[in-house]
């Protein structure tokens, strides 16, 4: 009976589902699926209600009672333990008390200072070294600085020196006159050549 | 199913009778509570004392899983804190089983009873609290029974449950034949396997258990008889066995053995310890602190016995190796003539039982210390060292 | 493969301890062919004995031996003429196609009380050799020095039906306390007996 | 299957509703029960919270079933308003740690009922045998 409804099933299944694992499931809990109808066997079946008694039925109300006031008690009570237990433990973290919470602080800051007072030494003495290289260095500077102006200065006070020698040759406006009549005096002819022995021939 | 337990059940307290039976009748058994004599500072100390510290045996190769060794380069201050550590580690080897009197069921272990639970079930439940942390000792462990009553579960179930949840390595659940079998723990006697015994003892029982006591009397008793005592020195049974000796008034076997072996210092202690449990009235404290003056402890000699190891050979001066070859100095000498004054007394004392063979080996030993004290006298003089320089 | 064994064993259990069958045993052990070893018996036989019918059979296993005879074996000057003062492990070798052993050693190697192959492990090729938890002697053969485990079947080429007598037998004997084992350390907490906190003891040291 | 350890890797919402049950581990005819904490609305077979004990409910060897306990852990549970599965609250009253449940009241006064009736029925076949 229950593999023919197997069966039955399985191509509910398959139509349903359209794979084959559903099928494969109630090869060992063969139960019908919910959509499947009351088996025929099963139909006019009334389910037996197991009979209690009035007495009974009214001792188990009376400890169910009894039951739930109690356990409502007993949870208030370990509600309140968890609360104290959360409030006063120290699983998880460090607990202080306020004078060695202060003392902490007092330790931290201490020991701040401390660190603060190391580092300063520190660094003032490592500014006064920076200054020192820094004033060091803008001398250097400056007396290279004034070198090489001065060996500038020099270099331009030869070339005026040069210059003003070379000035007094030079044909100014005064002696134009002189200069022309020089020139017509003496002309010079360029038109000549020269041979390998430095003979020269004039031509013209 | 049922009637297969009821047989094994009876079966099992069958031969926890005949086992009891059979040792009651002729073991000694701890008539007092022990405990306070043995926690005391200066028994532990003397216990120590008599235990000695052999660290080759201590540290002898196991055959267990993972016995792997270590080797490393140290410098020499490393080293030194590596010798001290390691007669540190020595000590927590040696840890003395403690003695306690047998404890019995809590006669109060009844907590409540709810006569409406009769029958609720066919069998009893056992709830044990596996709270986290909790020591073995302190785990509580009740019974509810079928008629209803909640109680606190007995030592036997306790310690099944405790082995269950939280298994002691090496401990079975069940006894093993070993125990449970008269013949088998004779055998095992017969061979000398005291240690073995013993530690398996230490492993399966309780301290505070019937078994454990009758067992452990059953090894003292077969060792008093075949003398084999040097198997147990520098073990951890060793100072529980003096004791258990000292209280029965029966040391006189293991003295004898301390004298033939030439540990006159732990003789004196052993005496000592018997004076002391049983509250004779003889000063023996004067004569251990000037032997203490005059010997290290077993902490000390091992700890020199380590660092001698790293001495260089032309170090060793004349006198060492003197000392070296007749295995005394001229402290032990002294120490000897003290404890080998304090051991006549008491071979003299109406305490003593075997007075013959004690005064026999007490006199061997004198001719021998003798004719050693010649020989290093000779031997010194010989090399021209100096009497004072010691 | 030892077929002459048995038939010598009958005999000198009770007196002869170095005749020439015990000698002619021991160098049959060591070469490993049975078929030699068969067509040698029947002869061995009828020359020692005579008075035996039927030759019996070198490879039939379904005579329990004692284990008194066992123990009595190891101690035997036979025992020591076959095996020397080695192992009974230590010269079997395992037959094998190419360069690696398998992982595993054969099932069995007495098949329908008969041994069913030409190999059999060193504990099913001598049948005097009965594993059980009073045979000492031959346990301690197979526990390690270092680890105290019983050793594996790799390195003594038991099969794995032996192997686990083997493991079983050593079990029972630690249990009976015939065979010795480094038992674990434990560590008193002694507040716990004590219950209250003892001062520590001092050591000096 | 492997199994989850026992300080549970279940993930759960904070104000989600918690209960205290039995799982079903062990296998076919015999059965082993996890006392766990876990979400309310999950299969027994997910990942629990929490494992705060055992029970074997099959009687060993001495006759008597073995029910470990965490009873701090339960103990806090129950106070973080944790629900209880009604076996596992049987189990609890009967430990003596929380009342006990009305349930257990009630087998126990059938089982006597019923043994009450079995012996009446047995007298009374007896005296019919000697009659």
């Amino acid at each position: 009976m229950l593999r023919a409804g197997c069966q039955l099933l399985n191509q509910a299944a398959a139509v349903k589902t359209g794979s084959n694992n559903f099928a494969l499931e109630f090869v060992r809990w063969r139960r019908k699926p919910r959509w499947l109808p009351v088996a025929k066997s099963k139909m006019f079946r009334v389910p037996e209600r197991k009979k209690q008694t009035e007495e009974e039925r009214t001792e188990l109300m009376r400890l169910h009672n009894n039951y739930k006031t109690q356990l409502r008690s007993v949870r208030q009570y370990l509600r309140e333990e968890v609360v104290r237990q959360q409030e006063t433990s120290t699983a998880d973290h460090i607990v202080l008390t306020p004078e060695q919470e202060e003392a902490e602080f007092q330790r931290c800051l201490d020991e701040n200072a401390a660190w603060n007072a190391k580092i300063a030494s520190e660094r003032n003495v490592r500014l006064a070294e920076e200054r020192e290289a820094k004033v060091a260095y803008v001398q250097e500077r400056l007396e290279a600085a004034k070198l090489r102006s001065e060996e500038r200065r020099e270099k331009v006070d030869e070339r005026i020196r040069y210059e003003i020698e070379q000035a007094k040759t030079f044909i100014t406006r005064e002696s134009l006159e002189v200069a022309i009549e020089t020139a017509l005096a003496n002309p010079v002819d360029h038109n000549y050549a020269i041979d390998l022995e430095g003979n020269m021939y004039r031509g013209r | 199913m049922s009637l297969l337990r009821h047989f094994r059940k009876l079966s099992v307290e069958h031969t926890r009778r005949t086992l009891a039976g059979s040792a009651s009748s002729n073991t000694r058994q701890y008539d007092k509570d022990p405990q306070p004599l043995f926690t005391d500072a200066e028994t532990q100390r003397l216990l120590q004392n008599m235990t000695q510290l052999q660290l080759d045996k201590v540290f002898r190769k196991r055959t267990v899983s993972d016995n792997s060794t270590e080797t490393k380069f140290m410098t020499t201050a490393q080293l030194e804190k590596e010798f001290l550590q390691t007669i540190v580690k020595a000590n927590k080897l040696l840890q003395m089983p403690p003695v306690v009197k047998v404890k019995e069921d809590a006669q109060d272990a009844l907590i409540t009873k709810d006569a409406a639970l009769k029958d609720f079930a066919d069998t009893k439940y056992v709830f044990t609290d596996i709270t986290f942390g909790l020591r073995n000792s302190e785990r509580k462990v009740v019974v509810r029974d079928v008629d209803g009553s909640l109680s606190y579960a007995s030592l036997d179930t306790r310690k099944r449950m405790n082995q269950l949840y939280f298994p002691l390595d090496g401990r079975r659940s069940y006894t093993p034949r070993m125990f449970s079998k008269p013949e088998l723990l004779q055998r095992c006697l017969e061979e000398h396997k005291y240690e073995f015994v013993l530690d398996r003892l230490t492993v399966q029982y309780e301290p505070y258990e019937l078994e454990f006591h009758q067992i452990s009397a059953r090894v003292f008793e077969h060792l008093m008889e075949s003398k084999q005592f040097d198997l147990l020195r520098s073990t951890r049974h060793f100072g529980p066995m003096a004791f258990f000796y000292a209280w029965h008034r029966c040391i006189d076997d293991l003295l004898y053995d301390m004298i033939r072996q030439d540990y006159l210092h732990n003789a004196v202690e052993l005496i000592a310890l018997s004076y002391k449990i049983h509250q004779i009235p003889v000063d023996y404290k004067q004569t251990l602190g000037q032997l203490d003056a005059l010997q290290p402890t077993p902490g000390q000699r091992a700890l020199a016995e380590l660092r001698n190891c790293l001495k260089k050979p032309q170090e060793q001066h004349i006198q060492d190796d003197i000392q070296a070859a007749i295995g005394k100095t001229e402290q032990d000498f002294a120490a000897d003539e003290i404890s080998l004054k304090f051991i006549e007394e008491y071979i003299g004392g109406e305490h003593a039982l075997k007075k013959v063979q004690l005064e026999l080996a007490v006199q061997t030993l004198k001719e021998l210390n003798l004719e050693k004290l010649q020989l290093y006298q000779g031997l010194k003089k010989a090399h021209g060292v100096q009497a004072s320089s010691s | 493969m030892l077929p002459l064994a048995r038939a010598f064993y009958s005999s000198v259990a009770r007196i002869s301890r170095n005749n020439r069958v015990a000698l002619h045993t021991a160098s049959t052990l060591r070469c490993k062919e049975a078929t030699v070893v068969d067509n040698e018996a029947p002869a061995e036989n009828s020359e020692e004995s005579g008075s035996d019918a039927s030759p019996p059979d070198g490879k039939d296993r379904t005579k329990v031996i004692p284990v008194e005879t066992s123990m009595r074996y190891l101690k035997s000057a036979a025992y020591r003429t076959t095996y020397g003062e080695e192992f009974v492990w230590t010269q079997y070798r395992r037959n094998h196609k190419g360069m690696y052993a398998p992982r595993k050693t054969r099932k069995t190697c007495v098949r329908q009380g008969k041994i069913s192959t030409g190999n059999p492990c060193p504990i099913c090729r001598d049948e005097y050799l009965v594993l059980d938890y009073r045979n000492t002697d031959l346990l301690k053969q197979f526990i390690s020095p270092y680890s105290g485990q019983v050793l594996s079947y790799s390195k003594t080429g038991l099969c794995q039906k032996s192997h686990l007598r083997l493991k079983v037998a050593v079990e029972q004997a630690r249990d009976c306390g015939l065979l010795t084992y480094d038992v674990p350390f434990r560590e008193y907490d002694y507040s716990e007996y004590y219950g209250k906190q003892e001062e520590p003891i001092q050591l000096k040291s | 299957m492997s199994l989850s350890p026992a300080s549970g890797i279940g993930r759960f919402y904070k104000h989600s509703a918690k209960i205290i049950r039995f799982v079903r581990l062990g296998c076919a005819n015999r059965p082993f029960y996890h006392i766990v904490v876990m979400e309310r609305r999950k299969n027994q077979h997910q990942p629990v919270i929490e494992q705060v004990g055992s029970y074997d409910p099959m009687p060993n060897e001495s006759n008597e079933r073995l029910v470990a306990l965490n009873t701090e852990r339960i103990r806090f549970w129950l106070g973080k308003g944790a629900h209880m599965s009604e076996p596992a609250a049987e189990l609890l009253g009967i430990s003596g740690l929380l009342p006990v449940h009305p349930r257990t009241y009630m087998t126990a006064w059938r089982n006597r009922r019923a043994a009450a009736e079995a012996e009446a029925a047995e007298t009374e076949t007896s005296k019919v045998d000697t009659a």
